[in-house]
């Protein structure tokens, strides 16, 4: 495996990981916002 | 506080005395662990004789794990959690009471585990100051996370596999300073054993700390 | 509401439905200002990382690796640092809100001291021809990731929400310490040996490569921002619905009291 | 005078489950009140609330002066709660037990020998480990605590279950005693016609709700 093979797969994981972990917490944001009276939905 | 400490580990250590779990279980399993050792690592090869202090405190640190889950079970029979905080007594110091007779219980232990090392793997005992000076200071570590962590594990149905999990990367280090002092001990330079004596003694503040703090907030729950 | 999922890290969302007026997802103009914010300084660390910065006198092309290890390795330990923050706060004035934060947090932790250790060992592979070196800045981070890993169970194990909050306090509080403690015990072990250390933050780079590297940082101390405030309304959520169930279950057991 | 144990609309927490949906209960110093209601109907749970054993979330709660919402912690030393589980180490003896138990609540030694005579455990039964015990013999050490700590509020879960009736006799005189010697007595039971005699008056619960109190003497 070349020196660009190691960045290429290094650089892939870290994307691959954060992408995949944003969606999950947006997608599951989105399902528990169903669930909840508007008024509930934020903190503030 | 320091009156409910001891008698919190005076009554500790009596229940010790009478049921003699941990001298009737838990030293054989620490020779076991030690005759295993000899097993894997083939005593005539030296391996065995380099590793000897490794060995000797990964033992002590599978028979902490033993004996916090020990002090901590004889806590969990019915009505028990209740009525000692029926009593009144200061959380702070039923946490030091239980460290203490957990930690008076790991030195019989490590005395034990010493002897056996002693004979087993024939390790020539030295640098005594910095020998005992290691076990003090690591046994008030270990005993004050180990107790710490058997509070927060009581009571919850994982209290088996979570506190192995919670307790022994913590004592990650320990295990490090342990080692390297004792080497240093058992070697010719000792000079070289005291700093990790004195990630030790940091050790085992934090956790004390972290005890008096905690406790009292985690004997609240149900 | 179909959401557009596109291939961006912050899929935008439709407008919400004209009925109900509430907020529809964790998304608000703020998190989207900054989403946007984050889109664009990863497309740019991208192109300097990888095109615009030279390779390495030494290290060749490997040292683009470094910038998004480090970044990684920062955004753990800030990470970590919130949740010890958190955790005390929830200690000393039982708040609800930390203790939401510092849970929020500490998922972020382990999700990044994992990629810490992934691209470490990828780096590793070229460098030393070895996956895994019981080097200083590893060690730490894989007794850091089992630390995180506790924490998790803890939390994930307890029913009551008072409770899980003490407890994953108190070993959220101990996770700042640790680490400094098992930083230090490591670093002394490795340097009785001098063996090859992970090159960190100072390989005498400068000039593009040191920018690319500080510039990687600020990304991902961005990116930590958005994906705590995203995950941390998540858990608020969460939490609501949790209690709106516990009010049924009371009502529910009144009304059989009454009625029997 | 304020009374003992005040509670209005009170609702506490067994981990996530309302085990007490609505509590109402004013007890005046030095009144036995009897508790009667079906198992699993909230008795236990009443009783561990008046306690400060279980966060209360609801209504108002104040047991010997102190707001169970804000502190339930100071009030615990002041009450003795003798529930299923004997709160005895079974490996200890019972001198050691009681000797334990007395001076961990604050009281010293002369009171824990005055309750061994007193509950009769002074013989052969004094150095025995309390798991050897029957069910009735433990039941007896763990009033020697009681009445060794002397408590201002005692809370009594199903006192008479499982025992003989000389224990049972045993048992009513010192709940007359207590009382007498000024101690308020929440009383959880479902031998109703032991009990009863006892009481002045008796509350019904039932799903974690009290619904009437009916006068008995």
């Amino acid at each position: 495996m070349s020196q660009w093979g190691y960045v290429a797969a290094g650089w892939l994981v870290v994307v691959v990981a954060v992408v995949g972990y944003a969606t999950a917490v947006l997608r599951r944001g989105r399902a528990l916002s169903r669930r909840l009276p508007p008024e509930e939905r934020r903190w503030l | 506080m320091l009156r409910e400490a001891t008698l919190v580990a005076r009554k500790d250590l009596r229940v010790e005395l009478r049921s003699r779990v941990t001298t009737n279980q838990v030293v054989p399993f620490a020779l076991v662990v030690l005759v295993l050792f000899a097993f894997a690592l083939d005593p005539d090869r030296g391996v065995l004789e380099r590793a000897t202090p490794g060995l000797y405190w990964v033992a002590v640190l599978f028979c902490a794990l033993l004996a916090v889950q020990r002090a901590f079970a004889v806590e969990a029979a019915d009505g028990i959690r209740d009525a000692l905080r029926l009593t009144g007594i200061e959380p702070a110091g039923l946490y030091l009471g239980k460290a203490l007779a957990v930690a008076v219980q790991l030195l019989v232990l490590e005395v034990l585990l010493g002897l056996g090392v002693v004979v087993l793997y024939d390790t020539a005992l030295g640098g005594w100051g910095l020998l005992i000076a290691t076990c003090l200071v690591a046994t008030a570590g270990i005993a004050a996370a180990g107790t710490l962590f058997g509070v927060l594990a009581a009571g919850l149905r994982v209290r088996e596999t979570l506190l192995p999990l919670l307790l022994l990367p913590a004592l990650a280090p320990v295990l490090l300073a342990t080692t390297r002092a004792s080497e240093a001990a058992l070697g010719d330079d000792t000079a070289e054993g005291w700093p990790w004596l004195g990630l030790l003694g940091v050790f085992a503040l934090v956790y004390l700390t972290a005890g008096l703090i905690g406790f009292g907030a985690l004997m609240e729950d149900t | 509401m179909t959401t557009r999922l596109t291939n961006t890290d912050r899929p935008g969302d439709g407008p919400p439905a004209a009925v109900d007026g509430g907020p529809h997802s964790t998304a608000s103009p703020a998190t989207r200002v900054l989403g946007v914010l984050v889109l664009v300084a990863s497309g740019v660390l991208a192109v300097l990382g990888l095109v615009a910065s030279p390779a390495d006198t030494e290290l060749g092309e490997t040292v683009r690796l470094l910038y998004v290890h480090v970044p990684v390795v920062a955004a753990a330990y800030l990470a970590i640092v919130i949740t010890t923050v958190g955790s005390v706060a929830v200690l000393w004035k039982r708040s609800q809100w930390w203790d939401l934060v510092a849970g929020s947090a500490a998922e972020l932790a382990t999700l990044l001291t994992a990629l810490t250790l992934v691209t470490g060992m990828i780096w590793g592979r070229p460098t030393w021809g070895v996956f895994w070196v019981w080097d200083a800045r590893l060690t730490s981070t894989a007794v850091l990731f089992l630390l995180l890993l506790g924490y998790l169970a803890v939390r994930r194990t307890t029913t009551d929400q008072v409770s899980r909050a003490t407890r994953s306090a108190v070993v959220g509080m101990l996770l700042l310490p640790n680490v400094v403690i098992v930083n230090r015990s490591v670093e002394w072990w490795r340097s009785l040996h001098q063996d090859p250390t992970l090159i960190t933050l100072d390989p005498k780079i400068d000039g593009l490569q040191l920018f690319t590297l500080v510039f990687g940082i600020a990304t991902a101390t961005l990116l930590l921002v958005w994906l705590l405030i995203h995950r941390f309304r998540v858990a608020w959520m969460a939490q609501r619905v949790e209690a709106h169930e516990l009010d049924d279950a009371i009502a529910v057991r009144r009304a059989e009291a009454v009625g029997s | 005078m304020e009374p003992v144990v005040h509670l209005r609309a009170a609702a506490a927490l067994l981990g996530r489950f309302p085990a007490l949906a609505g509590a109402d209960l004013d007890v005046a110093s030095g009144e036995v009140v009897l508790v009667r209601g079906p198992n699993g109907a909230g008795k236990t749970t009443l009783l561990r609330t008046c306690a400060g054993l279980l966060p209360v979330v609801s209504g108002e709660a104040r047991v010997l002066g102190h707001d169970l919402r804000t502190d339930r912690r100071t009030v615990r030393r002041h009450v003795g709660l003798l529930g299923h589980g004997t709160g005895l180490y079974d490996e200890l003896t019972v001198a050691d037990n009681l000797s334990f138990w007395t001076r961990a609540a604050g009281a010293d030694e002369r009171d824990a020998v005055a309750a061994l005579y007193r509950l009769g455990l002074a013989g052969r039964l004094r150095d025995v480990p309390v798991g050897r015990l029957s069910a009735g013999q433990r039941r007896r050490v763990a009033f020697a605590v009681l009445v060794a700590r002397r408590p201002a509020l005692w809370l009594l879960d199903e006192p008479h279950a499982g025992l003989d009736h000389e224990a049972r006799d045993l048992v009513d005189d010192l709940v007359r005693d207590a009382a007498a010697a000024g101690a308020t007595v929440l009383l959880a039971s479902h031998e109703l016609e032991r009990a009863e005699p006892l009481a002045a008056r008796i509350v019904t619960v039932n799903g974690g709700v009290t619904t009437e109190a009916a006068g008995v003497a």
